[in-house]
């Protein structure tokens, strides 16, 4: 399997715990059983493309476009969830195969179905080349596992400038919970007074009956109230009320200029627009 | 294994343990049948004149720094403490709020801030009066200095990670999403549109302070 | 001072720190007029064949075990740090390509990084922000820190393995990150003319802490 697949990049290959303990099933259904071990569409891509046996470069994208529609056809077929974007890239792979076998018509504004197919090839290539490059990377000598340092280091100059030290990771850890705690704080503010809509509703539409004439809405305002959080919404909840009321057709409202005062007057009800209701 | 690969693997072993070793410790690491002690004697004269020596205390061997040279490692005595909670939270704060007052930054922790919290900061350079805020009393602001900056390796403090970045890289988690909308990277002063930096004053102050 | 002396000095302050010192910082230990670079390169042949090397690391200097007794010494289990697939190659991703931002290696590993993934790898102080892309939004790079560097066994980032041949290959260009860029037009050359980190000014910075 993998071990015979040839690529001229590296020879080093990502040790694949996923597919340890399948050694009966074939390539592909091993692919499938195994679902949810799989890194999104390029990562199942990659495996598929492995079961070719060529260069990554010589892969025919052809067979690759079969095989991964077959790969999601199987999977469906199994009842597995697919997340979107596996479904994407079929679509996507789909639309590839069809270009790529349909004549090509010069066309400026697109690039041919063999730069679509070059790009997919060079993604896939790229990603291999990263995982190829990490497994070097996890199996060099590292620090603490390979090499040491002096285990009992003694106090040096290392720090000249900052008797404190201090990591970013430790800094935005420190703003972070200090954000989370005032989320949990901000939650507080609900406790706060305030004027509901429906009471000044239900203030509004009872004063509407006593005054016909156009009114400044301010007339309107409950008095007596000293608390400054609890006036402003106050007048937040009878502007509210003013533009239901009107809404229902049992108010209307002017202002005479921008930011001038509100008036507002009762309306009687019109018995036909009562039956359109 | 020759006497030298032995002498190899005491050295190795001694330099990386964290306390010092035992010749039996040593001897198990080697194999059946070393001299434990005349490896240990000829490492012992292998560094006798190097910067750093061979010792043995109580009866387990360590290396160490030459005591001729101990002056080196001495004035490194004002080692390194650590900042507490609060004063991380608080510089947190002043990078993400500058330029903020005390009160502000009070404000915003939802809990009050220690004077000896700001002089800790102040100490280790990282923040600095900036200058005054005109409202009543003239409450000094603060903000972050270039030390700050080269600490954290950053261009300017507009590199700090937004709300968003910081939840993508997962510092948010246990955040309720519902709750983050509340989350807003808002500009804390926008009462104070006119910061005033009078110099004189502010600099002059910094001396006293610092 | 002697030559013989010097190296004593710039051996003891090797030997006793757990992190890598560069040579301005041994320079400033030093008579004026030394040359430590000399001095190291002495002391690196001293050290050659013993279980202690002197090696070259992030840019500056350290002391660590042989790297051929890795069999003796290796602490598996204990150490070493259980990253998950996903974070390996995350890692590496930042390596190759830094400075790199979030998009571009979601655009690269053809899956997006799930929560945690950064926050791991910043934890680990192998990975920081680096700047900000001049493109719209302005979003975060990251990069490799010095830890990395020592906990690799790297000079610089330019010594990542095989980076020539990921380079030639064109595997290292930048990253189009324009969703699903398979199916867009744009050439792939048009993107991310500059960068906000000047990576000269940054380097040095980090000299200058150390």
């Amino acid at each position: 399997m993998s071990d015979d697949w040839d690529n001229d990049i590296a020879d080093f290959e990502m040790p694949n715990p996923r597919l340890t303990g399948l050694d009966d099933l074939d390539d592909e259904e091993r692919l499938i059983v195994d679902i949810e071990g799989f890194e999104g569409p390029l990562d199942v891509l990659l495996a598929l493309s492995r079961t070719q046996k060529v260069d990554l470069k010589q892969i025919s994208i052809l067979e690759l476009v079969k095989q991964y529609l077959e790969f999601v056809n199987k999977a469906r077929a199994l009842r597995l969830e697919l997340a979107a974007d596996y479904l994407v890239m079929a679509a996507w792979l789909a639309y590839l195969k069809s270009r790529l076998l349909l004549p090509e018509e010069d066309s400026e504004d697109e690039l041919s179905a063999e730069e679509l197919a070059a790009r997919l090839t060079h993604q896939l290539a790229r990603l291999n080349a990263m995982r190829e490059r990490a497994a070097i990377l996890m199996s060099r000598n590292q620090m603490g596992r390979d090499v040491f340092a002096r285990g009992a280091p003694e106090a040096v100059i290392i720090t000249r400038y900052h008797t404190y030290d201090l990591s970013m990771y430790e800094l935005l850890k420190a703003y972070a919970e200090h954000k989370t705690r005032e989320a949990v704080a901000d939650i507080q503010i609900f406790k706060r007074n305030v004027y509901t809509l429906d009471q000044a509703i239900e203030r509004l539409s009872d004063m509407l009956g006593l005054a016909l004439d156009w009114t400044s809405l301010e007339q309107f305002l409950p008095s007596g109230i000293e608390d400054i959080q609890l006036i402003k919404s106050t007048k937040a909840s009878m502007f509210s009320a003013s533009l239901e009321l009107a809404k229902m057709g049992r108010a209307e409202l002017e202002q005479k200029q921008l930011f001038g005062p509100l008036f507002i007057r009762g309306r009687k009800q019109d018995p036909i627009e009562e039956e359109n209701e | 294994m020759n006497h030298h690969e032995q002498m190899r693997i005491c050295e190795a072993l001694l330099f990386a343990s964290d306390r010092p070793l035992s010749s039996i410790a040593l001897a198990e690491q080697l194999p059946e049948g070393s001299d434990a002690h005349a490896i240990l004697e000829d490492l012992q004269k292998k560094y006798k004149d190097s910067g750093v020596n061979l010792v043995e205390v109580a009866g387990k061997w360590m290396f160490q720094t030459a005591s001729d040279l101990a002056f080196l490692l001495r004035k490194e005595e004002e080692k390194e403490r650590k900042l507490s909670r609060a004063a991380v939270e608080t510089l947190a704060i002043i990078a993400y709020h500058q330029p903020v007052t005390r009160a502000e930054i009070e404000e915003i922790r939802g809990v009050g801030v220690s004077k000896g919290t700001i002089d800790v900061l102040m100490e280790a350079i990282w923040v600095k009066p900036v200058g005054r805020r005109r409202t009543p009393g003239r409450p000094m602001t603060y903000g972050t200095t270039e030390d700050f900056l080269v600490q954290f390796g950053l261009n300017s403090v507009k590199d700090l990670p937004g709300i968003s970045e910081l939840k993508a890289a997962g510092f948010l988690d246990n955040v309720n999403t519902s709750r983050l909308n509340l989350l807003s990277d808002e500009k804390p002063d926008e009462e104070q549109p006119d910061l005033p930096m009078d110099d004189d004053e502010s600099s002059s102050e910094e001396q006293v302070i610092s």
